[in-house]
């Protein structure tokens, strides 16, 4: 296990804050660490952050992540990673569509040539929304408490989506099944993080899987054409105990 | 039960969902054991289940399953291709055992193999397989109850695999050997890493454990064996055989090689083959025991 | 017996010469054990007997020792300088121990210790220390017999390590654990490595068993530790300690860090304590363990 | 275990022989390997060569380099190593100085600079003799067979030794500890092989230290300033089993 002193805490939802913490690793955009609660749970986090000083961005969902949340700085977090294939980096326009805590895993990938398509349940679960330059993001909420209401695919509608060099995409597994249907009569470059339950990270449990493909090892980022052989995407899932379930 | 390479997946790794099963199967493994399946559905323990230590992995997943009711559908979406998936259970007593043996083979399951060496859950595992009389009352029981091959999956945990070895004589094969029981303790967090504390070591750091057991029951026994523990090469894959192993599995070594090992291991094995002059593989089992 | 640090030198490694045991107290170990003696000469096996498996040694040295009658001089010269010298001692019986515990203590051993753990030796080490009675018997004779403390150092090769630490109850101390059964075959050789076949597995390979052992005997029992098997830096010292080791017996890693591994130890586990603001080591023996 | 086929083997002496082999390792002279005869023993021995193609050259002394000098061709060596600490390489005049195979670890330091002194028993046993440049070797011999009668010090007792840069010597250990008695007196720099049981080669075992040096990790070489806090060193060591021995 790795560990280090959190630096800095930031809040940027009632439910969301960032934890800052130096780690000299080399860290791609789109990969994700195992991030300990000693006595409490072990749980996957994107990196938001992968600079010299590295950070996650955590939502307050269940015993783990709420353990994590509260850590201030001073105190140590424990994580082992990198792990996973990070998104494929290119030059040119992008699109970024996040949604809900899955904006933490696209986070390193705004820059000026970014466009950002943020959907929220609620007006204050949208993240990162400041980080865009200004005219280049677009918000929908569930709840139509800000931006356009409706999902994703509502804030899609008017948007010229092969004008993108590529367009990355990390949020529920719904959310991206639906995007992927809307994307696959488009010609576009694309790429999905996919988020499923993961016990060990490196490739071994089988709990991460889809079709055969650790989401841990050859994801979470995968490619259109990878996902249109996955019948389990969008449909099936197993549960922590191995039970195969609906994905909703 | 035929197999096209001496290479089957290990029990535990990548080998819950139907699909995953199959895909190895399809990139290369001869064969795949399932995940251990009990009676009913359970968690498993909260992760950490895995600590890494370098090439090695301590787990404690803690036989989180389905239950055996809701498995005939991995199964069967493993068997789209037509190589054998050996169906691997794990329960406390005889009965237990052959019930979950008949499901298994009612499934489809190519063989059985009996986890008697789990170490990390009380109750089950190497609690049962430690024990010589139940081992001999379970293998007995679900031999008389399946028409499949069955295989007994002993632990090294013990004084005297040889004992066990023997008390599991009715199996058609022996599985040699299960993850050796060993703890991880992080140091600053100071506590063990595993939720569990207690887990199995797996990896390249057992092999020299795995086949001495392996060595130790070719010796003093005339059961067939499946060599199993620490294997990540064709050399790891040649010196089972040489100590009496006819076929192998691998687990651990995936989460360095990935899937690509069956492949990877195969062409090593042949071409090891030919510089030695070998006609077939068979010609080494046992070749590096002194007897 | 009084330790100016936690970190000792293992049986076996690097002490059948006065001079030698010598040489390591001046360069940093806080204590010595010397190699097992037996009542008579014994030359041992015939090399090779040792295997290197990367960082990981295999071994059956085969108890090569002069025996007990030409050993005074070795103590002598190792006592040179003033630090403890713990004499090791290998025996059938425990008539055989005791009569070696009182030569070992009238040439100056500061302790006795009892090796009830060499796995590669027919008739002595775990095939003795693996019977929890003979286990008992010997420990209760020789602590009849002398006056200085003597520990016993104890084997994982059983089902039951408590058992077996339960049994030796009235020793001073328990040193777990010795090296681990195994064997290493050479596939172009077709033969195993180790002329004696079997050997001793040592090395990091053991350290998450050797853990688990003192894990498991510090929650059981209240005896004193001395913790043994794959220690090559501070990491692994302060794992121990934490398992419930109050020192640590350190072997394997002298062939890749040399002699001033204790040293180099001693001086990161300062480094530790002021990190960690501990005032002595000793605070943290047990802290690891889930009670 | 490293293992090599043999591809030449020559016979130096009636009981000498050098065996050659491909094997791709960085070995400096004076460093050794643990040769493995499977079924008889392990002992160790000098690499005599140590360029592309590697050779040992053994001495048949026991049954184990009697099982070595009896493998043709064809047939595998099986090996580990290289171990030791090898020579220093110096520019400059040196002398090599060896007795029976001793030369053997010599051999990668012969080269136009070099002179030697080789000690024998007898005419039949001397070993690299013509690989020096014509008038830089002098032979003594025990028998006086050839060259001049007598050992080691009687070769060098015309000889100019502040003369050299550096001296070689690797030899028996009694051969090696008059050299050093005799070396003391004069200002010279010097290292000196030494020969001792070996059991296990790194570091482990014991068999085959002087002084709390382990010869197969500290040595085989040691300097003369080494040499001189050893007081086993020609009088005291330990036999197989460890009993303590006087060296002759
Ligand atoms: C690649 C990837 C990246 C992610 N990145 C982020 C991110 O950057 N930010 C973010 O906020 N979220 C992220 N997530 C989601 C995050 O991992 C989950 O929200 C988190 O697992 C919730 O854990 P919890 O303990 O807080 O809640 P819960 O949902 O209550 O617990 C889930 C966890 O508890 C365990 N568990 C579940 N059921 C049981 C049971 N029956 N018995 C025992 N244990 C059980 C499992 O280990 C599971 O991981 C990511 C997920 C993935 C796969
Ligand atoms: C650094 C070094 C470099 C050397 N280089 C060379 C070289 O280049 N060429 C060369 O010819 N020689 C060399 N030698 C010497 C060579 O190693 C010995 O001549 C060799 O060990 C003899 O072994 P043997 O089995 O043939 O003979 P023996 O002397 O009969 O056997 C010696 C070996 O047998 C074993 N043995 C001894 N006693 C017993 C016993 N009681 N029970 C069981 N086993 C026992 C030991 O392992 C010992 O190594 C070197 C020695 C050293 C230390
Ligand atoms: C994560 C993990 C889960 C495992 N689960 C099981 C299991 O359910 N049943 C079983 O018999 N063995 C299980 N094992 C043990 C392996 O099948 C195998 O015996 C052991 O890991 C040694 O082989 P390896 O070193 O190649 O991994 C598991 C091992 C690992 C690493
Ligand atoms: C070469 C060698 C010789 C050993 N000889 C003995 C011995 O004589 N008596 C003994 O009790 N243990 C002996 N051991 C075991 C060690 O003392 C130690 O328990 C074991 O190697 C585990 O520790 P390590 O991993 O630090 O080496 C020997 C180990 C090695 C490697
Ligand atoms: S999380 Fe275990 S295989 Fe991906
Ligand atoms: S040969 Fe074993 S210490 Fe040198």
């Amino acid at each position: 296990m790795i560990h280090a002193d959190i630096i800095r805490k930031e809040k940027l939802s009632p439910t969301v804050s960032t934890l800052y913490f130096h780690w000299d690793a080399d860290v791609k955009p789109g990969q994700f660490v195992m991030v300990w609660a000693p006595g409490t749970g072990e749980i996957p986090m994107s990196l938001s952050h992968i600079g010299k000083e590295k950070a996650f961005t955590v939502k307050n969902y269940g015993p783990t992540s709420d353990m994590l949340i509260k850590l201030e700085p001073g105190q140590k977090v424990y994580f082992r990673g990198p792990y996973g294939r990070p998104f494929s980096v290119v030059k040119g326009k992008t699109l970024l569509i996040g949604g809900g805590s899955g904006m933490a895993s696209l986070h390193p990938l705004i820059n000026r040539n970014a466009f950002g398509l943020i959907a929220a349940r609620t007006r204050e679960e949208i993240l990162f929304m400041n980080e865009f330059e200004s005219g280049k993001v677009r918000v929908t909420t569930d709840d139509g408490s800000f931006g356009i209401k409706g999902n994703v695919l509502a804030g899609l509608k008017d948007l010229d989506v092969d004008a993108f060099d590529m367009i990355y995409a990390c949020g529920p597994e719904i959310m991206l099944y639906n995007l992927y249907k809307y994307l696959k009569e488009k010609k576009v470059n694309a790429e999905l993080s996919l988020e499923r339950l993961m016990k060990c990270g490196v490739g071994v449990c089988d709990s991460c899987s889809i079709n055969g493909f650790q989401l841990c090892r050859d994801g979470p980022t995968f490619t259109m054409d990878q996902l249109q052989y996955m019948n389990e995407f969008g449909t099936e899932k197993l549960t922590f105990s191995g039970t195969r379930v609906n994905v909703h | 039960m035929q197999l096209e390479s001496p290479l089957i997946l290990a029990s535990g790794i990548l080998d819950e969902n139907g699909y995953t099963m199959r895909r190895i199967l399809e990139e290369g493994a001869a064969a795949v054991v399932t995940k251990s399946i009990g009676s009913t559905e359970r968690p498993g323990f909260t992760p950490p289940v895995v600590a890494e230590l370098g090439e090695n992995l301590l787990n404690a997943i803690g036989l989180s399953n389905p239950g055996i009711e809701h498995f005939a559908d991995e199964i069967s979406i493993a068997k789209g291709i037509r190589k054998p998936v050996i169906g691997s259970i794990f329960g406390a007593s005889a009965e237990e055992f052959s019930t979950l043996a008949s499901k298994m083979e009612s499934y489809g399951a190519d063989a059985i193999e009996l986890n008697l060496s789990c170490p990390h859950v009380k109750g089950f595992g190497s609690e049962v397989g430690s024990d010589p009389d139940l081992v001999e009352e379970i293998v007995t029981e679900v031999k008389a109850k399946v028409s499949v091959p069955v295989f007994a999956k002993l632990t090294p945990n013990v004084t005297d695999i040889v004992k066990i070895a023997k008390a599991a004589e009715k199996a058609d094969a022996l599985v040699l050997i299960n993850t050796v029981k060993a703890i991880h303790i992080d140091i600053y967090a100071r506590r063990p890493t595993l939720s569990n504390a207690y887990g199995g070591l797996s990896g390249p750091a057992i092999k020299p454990i795995g086949v001495r057991a392996v060595y130790d029951v070719y010796r003093e026994t005339s059961k067939e064996i499946i060599g199993c523990g620490g294997i990540s090469n064709f050399e790891d894959v040649i010196e089972y055989m040489m100590a009496g192993a006819r076929a192998v599995e691998v687990g651990t070594a995936l989460k360095t090689a990935g899937r690509a090992i069956f492949d990877n291991i195969k062409t090593d094995i042949i071409r090891f083959m030919e510089a030695e002059g070998l006609d077939g593989i068979q010609e080494i089992i046992g070749a590096g025991v002194k007897r």
